[in-house]
């Protein structure tokens, strides 16, 4: 421990700062092709592997279990069903919203895997496990290949 | 010593590129597999997985060990991430050393990636922030600053010329041409090329200087056991060793890498090398810059002080010369995603030991290789030594 | 295992708030002078290797392994950093040990994370920029949905968890380092504001600032160095499925097989009768729970009933926390793991002061990477 | 062209292939903002900053003196306390003429970094500065520097407090 610690609360300092890191993501052969069907088509497409039994959606290149390229696309949903929920009262920075933010866990139909997204066009008190849910998307010329291209997904 | 051995049985990479189009994790994947289906084993056979990777600002994902688990094999896995800069690459090799001579572990997957074109507009900004945030970020440095001021340094001190340097640049590029993955491959390079690039950073030229470069690479490492079920021709981990020096850089001397002798020393004294310039028969140092190279052959007591650069005029460095140095192309040839190519350079020496290194293949069946990276603020050394002898 | 290894010092400094009075290195530099000082070492001289923990944007600064050696007495020895929980640089020093190459290495964790400003941006960082980042949702939101599938899984209740709440801010008035010790009660924690339904605000653990430093040790250098040795039995560490699409939502699946391999180290068939106490990530109140069944010291969907029943407490029948774990101690962000580690170091070694147990000679401590990894580590150890 | 056994997996992308939406991307800027505590050691480097000194800080054990301070010996492992002004000249230990901005900017006139060894320090105990009121091709190794300060009323506690460090003889 320093010999001669500082005791003077008006002299101690920080230093302040910050780190300049900005990014731009390629979203890799598989995204793409998820992206690109959800854009055009408004389809949600996923990748299965036959070896695990596994419907992995967004479609994935490679299976996280067996490490086998996955080339089997499939489309799966729209709809499907609330596997967990929160309402969430904390902005991006931690500042109290105003309005809570209504999030979820979607399983599609055919799929094995969930979807994080916003849940909309219902009452917190309304959502429970289970509830039947689908898509909202973004009319067509508005969609621009994003996860954002989904609205939310609202009561079916 | 009855330590437990450990080999190398296999080893994988992807393309270096400029921008690649595969997310971090897909391409840590693509490397991983390779290596895996180059020795015929399925992930199941893999106990534990250890990433390689340099700062998380590249790759645009905090906490980028726990983002990459997946691609690295590491689904439901031990799965440890190591960092020590740009000696990253090499030092992941000496974990899964550790990891399987422990005796927890029969076969580890090593994988180390980088992408370094998710910097965005460039990743040389990035290394803004490995300076000291409150002595030396102010005066707004980038990372061409410490590479210039020691090699300035040793030029300085030991009366080094621009063209006895450049000829590392040519030499690497050229050896480059037969490396499958390699960006910067030239076959018709001279040292006035290099000498005509643009300044970047006085003494420092842009041809002097390794590209920013996308990439993974993986290696298997498995148990003497688990080795022998999976090849008749380990190529085996003689040595491994690591050591880091103060973060006080302005406070060293810039004309020695005093760090990387103390990891090769480390390294030396676990194979039982006496005398490296007759033991060490293909080399791999670390080459970001070209002057690097030298630096580096001198703390791997390979040169004398200030001699390096005698050895590269006399050819003793060429593939087919006494004491091959980055037969790879090394990263001024093949790329620099930082982990990547030093783990690129364990893989080089797999491939090199086994004969299976092709057009790059240096002559006389070499039995041991080292290699070795650098990284953090001049400041780290890392280094592993393999053979085709079985260790006593 | 041929080999032992022991943990033979333990230096910390902390855990606070804030800590205006002394940079990163001042503070690692106190807990490493007491690790060496209760080891009897000179680390210019003793030690063989150093393993650090940090991740680049806790720290603000890139590759930070460049600055750990100095205040650690490390410099121009081997040192390498693990972007991971301290129990994850603990496993690399038994290994190292294990290999026979090393007979004593030192590990560190620190936590500055009152510097941090911007810490929630910072998480969500580590969410896939392309799936998940532009939602732009406080990564809290992760927390919320797994609380919110374990508590509909196991029918495990808010009011159970609680009581994690309650019981682990009292246990923190007994431990002089702790930051957050309060007599807090149940309906206290269910009357604050909802964070992240079923998340209330006083379920979420704050940060606090310390260090802590680990002195390992083979076992005749241990036998040599220390009275009171600590064994580590078994480590273990794994990972589940990083990506919030597959993983498991209801279960620690990192945590049980983390356990398993730590337990088949130690040669451990029957946890519930071999770990006499546990410190365990509780991160979020939800999590200890959570990771109480994973860890096989109770079944599934029994946690919070123990805990209501106050069979977890520091005189029940499995003391869970006794250090008042991260809600009543601070989360130590990389050091959270360790910070469990020195609990039941302290606990074994008959150090821990007023909350000190009884008959016990075998104790758990088990990490959680934090938001939004599936990420856990466990270590058992036996005095 | 380069041999090729067999083709390796990555797939390579122009600037053009991302810029122009030939396959899709997404941007993010990390807002990551620190209150760095200085300590002991580097709040009296600042604070001599400040006040217009240069402080290094002696280990007695060692017999060394270095910069910028530190609270502990990275050499002996002991605390280290005894905090010294040192002179505001130094020798170029080495430096560089540097035409690019961290952010890769280019830029004509260098900016010439170097490490300087001040003056009351021990052999090789350099800080990282820039060289300002010199001509590039003039600066060499072993040049005497004396920093060129900021006013007093403008400097708060930075290394910036130094403006540059510039050959001794020049009027400052």
């Amino acid at each position: 421990m320093p010999l001669e610690p500082t005791r003077h609360v008006e002299r101690l300092r920080t230093w302040r700062g910050t780190l300049p890191v900005a990014n731009r993501y390629t979203y890799g052969p598989a995204a793409e092709r998820f992206f690109r069907a959800l854009k055009d088509d408004a389809r949600l497409l996923g990748t299965r592997c036959g070896r695990c039994g596994i419907t992995y959606v967004p479609g994935r290149l490679f299976c996280e279990r067996c490490f086998d390229e996955l080339n089997e696309w499939t489309e799966v949903g729209p709809a499907g069903t609330v596997e967990a929920v929160t309402t969430v009262h904390w902005g991006p920075d931690g500042s109290r919203l105003e309005r809570p933010v209504l999030l979820t866990l979607v399983r599609l139909d055919g799929a094995d895997t969930v979807v994080f997204h916003y849940l909309g066009d219902v009452a917190p008190a309304d959502v429970r496990i289970g509830l039947r849910v689908r898509p909202a998307f973004k009319p067509p010329e508005e969609r621009t290949g994003s996860i954002l291209d989904i609205v939310h997904f609202a009561p079916a | 010593m009855s330590m437990r051995r450990v080999a190398v049985v296999g080893a994988g990479m992807t393309r270096f590129v400029r921008r690649a189009l595969e997310t971090p994790k897909e391409l840590a994947w693509q490397a991983a597999r390779a290596a895996l289906e180059s020795c015929g084993l399925g992930l199941d056979r893999v106990d534990g997985v250890c990433i390689g990777s340099a700062p998380d600002a590249f790759d645009g994902v905090h906490m980028k060990g726990e983002y990459l688990a997946d691609g690295s094999g590491g689904w439901g896995k031990p799965t440890m991430r190591s960092f020590v800069g740009g000696g990253t690459g090499v030092f992941v090799a000496a974990q899964a050393w550790y990891h399987v001579a422990s005796g927890l572990f029969d076969v580890v997957l090593a994988v180390a990636e980088e992408k370094m074109s998710s910097f965005y507009p460039h990743a040389q900004a990035a290394f803004l922030t490995i300076f000291d945030h409150t002595t030396e970020r102010p005066l707004q440095p980038n990372l061409l600053w410490i590479f210039a001021l020691e090699m300035n340094r040793y030029m300085q001190t030991y009366g080094i010329s621009k063209r006895d340097i450049a000829l590392v640049a040519v030499k690497n590029k050229r050896n480059a041409v037969h490396h499958p993955a390699a960006m910067l491959g030239e076959a018709d390079i001279t040292v006035e090329d290099v000498l005509n690039s643009e300044v970047l950073a006085w003494p420092v030229q842009r041809l002097d200087v390794s590209p920013v470069s996308d990439g993974a690479v993986a290696v298997v490492f498995a148990s003497e056991e688990a080795a022998s079920r999976i090849t008749d021709r380990p190529v085996w981990v003689q040595g491994v060793g690591w050591n880091l020096d103060t973060a006080y850089w302005t406070n060293r001397d810039l004309a020695y890498p005093e760090y990387v002798e103390r990891a090769a020393r480390m390294a030396y004294e676990m194979a039982g090398v006496r005398e490296p310039r007759k033991e060490i028969h293909v080399v791999e140092p670390y080459d970001p810059f070209d002057y690097k190279e030298l630096h580096h052959l001198e703390g791997l007591l390979l040169a004398d002080r200030g001699k390096a650069p005698e050895l590269v005029a006399q050819g003793v460095t060429l593939r087919d010369g006494t004491m091959p140095s980055c037969p790879s192309g090394g990263l001024l040839g093949v790329g620099n995603p930082i982990s990547a190519a030093g783990l690129m350079k364990v893989a080089e020496l797999f491939w090199q030991l086994r004969g299976e290194a092709g057009g790059r293949q240096v002559p006389g069946r070499p039995e041991r290789g080292l290699a070795q990276a650098w990284g953090d603020l001049m400041q780290v050394g890392t280094v592993v030594i393999l053979g085709t002898r079985r260790p006593e | 295992m041929s080999g032992r290894v022991a943990i033979v010092g333990v230096g910390w400094t902390g855990f606070r708030p804030v800590s205006p009075e002394v940079s990163y290195k001042e503070l690692m530099y106190e807990a490493a002078a007491r690790a060496y000082a209760d080891a009897g070492i000179d680390p210019r001289r003793d030690v063989d290797s150093f393993v650090t923990v940090s991740e680049d944007f806790h720290e603000g600064t890139s590759i930070f392994d460049e600055y750990v050696p100095d205040q650690l007495g490390a410099a121009q020895r081997p040192v390498h950093t693990i972007t991971g929980d301290g129990l994850h640089a603990l496993a690399a020093a038994v290994m190292q040990i294990l290999t026979g190459r090393f007979r004593i290495v030192v590990v560190e964790g620190h936590s500055k994370a009152s510097n941090v400003l911007t810490l929630p941006e910072i998480t969500a960082y580590a969410l896939d920029p392309v799936l998940n980042r532009p939602l732009g949702v406080h990564p809290v939101a992760v927390a919320g949905l797994e609380a919110s599938r374990y508590l509909h899984e196991s029918r495990t209740t808010r009011e159970q968890c609680a009581a994690v709440v309650a019981k682990n801010r009292r246990h923190a008035l007994c431990h002089p380092s702790a930051a957050y010790g309060a007599d807090v009660s149940v309906d206290d924690v269910l009357a604050a504001e909802v964070v992240a339904a079923p998340l209330g605000r006083l379920e979420i653990s704050d940060c606090a600032d310390g260090a802590i430093v680990m002195v390992l040790a083979d076992e005749p250098t241990a036998r040599r160095l220390s009275a009171h040795p600590v064994w580590v039995r078994g480590v273990g560490w794994a990972t589940d499925s990083p990506t919030l699409e597959s993983r498991a939502w209801a279960r620690a699946v990192y945590a049980a097989r983390a356990a398993a391999m730590a337990y088949r180290m130690a040669g451990i068939a029957d946890p519930r009768e071999a770990i006499h106490f546990a410190e365990v990530d509780d991160t979020y109140a939800f999590k200890e729970l959570q990771h109480l069944e994973a860890l096989g010291l109770c079944a599934w969907g029994e946690a919070g009933r123990l805990t209501a029943d106050g069979a977890t407490a520091a005189a029940g029948r499995l003391p869970v926390n006794v250090s008042g774990g991260s809600l009543g101690g601070g989360h130590l962000l990389e050091a959270n793991g360790l910070a469990r580690a020195l609990e039941v170091v302290l606990q074994l070694r008959g150090a821990a002061g007023a909350r000190q147990l009884r008959g016990i000679t075998t104790g758990l401590a088990q990490s959680w990477r934090g938001l939004p990894t599936a990420t856990g580590a466990v270590a058992v150890m036996a005095s | 062209m380069k041999e090729r056994t067999a083709p390796l997996p990555a797939t390579a992308l122009t600037e053009a292939d991302i810029a122009g939406g030939r396959v899709l991307s997404v941007q993010s800027r990390l807002r990551a903002d620190y209150a760095w505590d200085a300590g002991l050691a580097i709040g009296r480097y600042l604070e001599g900053l400040q006040a217009g000194s240069i402080l290094g800080v002696h280990c007695r054990r060692c017999r060394r003196t270095v910069v910028p301070p530190r609270a502990f010996c990275e050499q002996c492992f002991g605390p280290m306390d005894a905090f010294v002004p040192l002179a505001d000249t130094g020798t170029v230990n080495t430096f560089s003429l540097c035409y690019v901005t961290w952010n890769v900017q280019r830029i004509e006139q260098p900016l010439i970094p170097a490490v300087i060894d001040l003056d009351g320090t021990s052999p090789r105990c350099g800080i990282l500065h820039l060289l300002g009121g010199v001509r590039p091709d003039a600066v060499r190794v072993g040049l005497r520097v004396r920093a060129v300060w900021k006013p007093a009323g403008r400097r708060q506690g930075a290394i910036t407090d130094i403006r540059y460090f510039q050959p001794v003889g020049r009027g400052s």
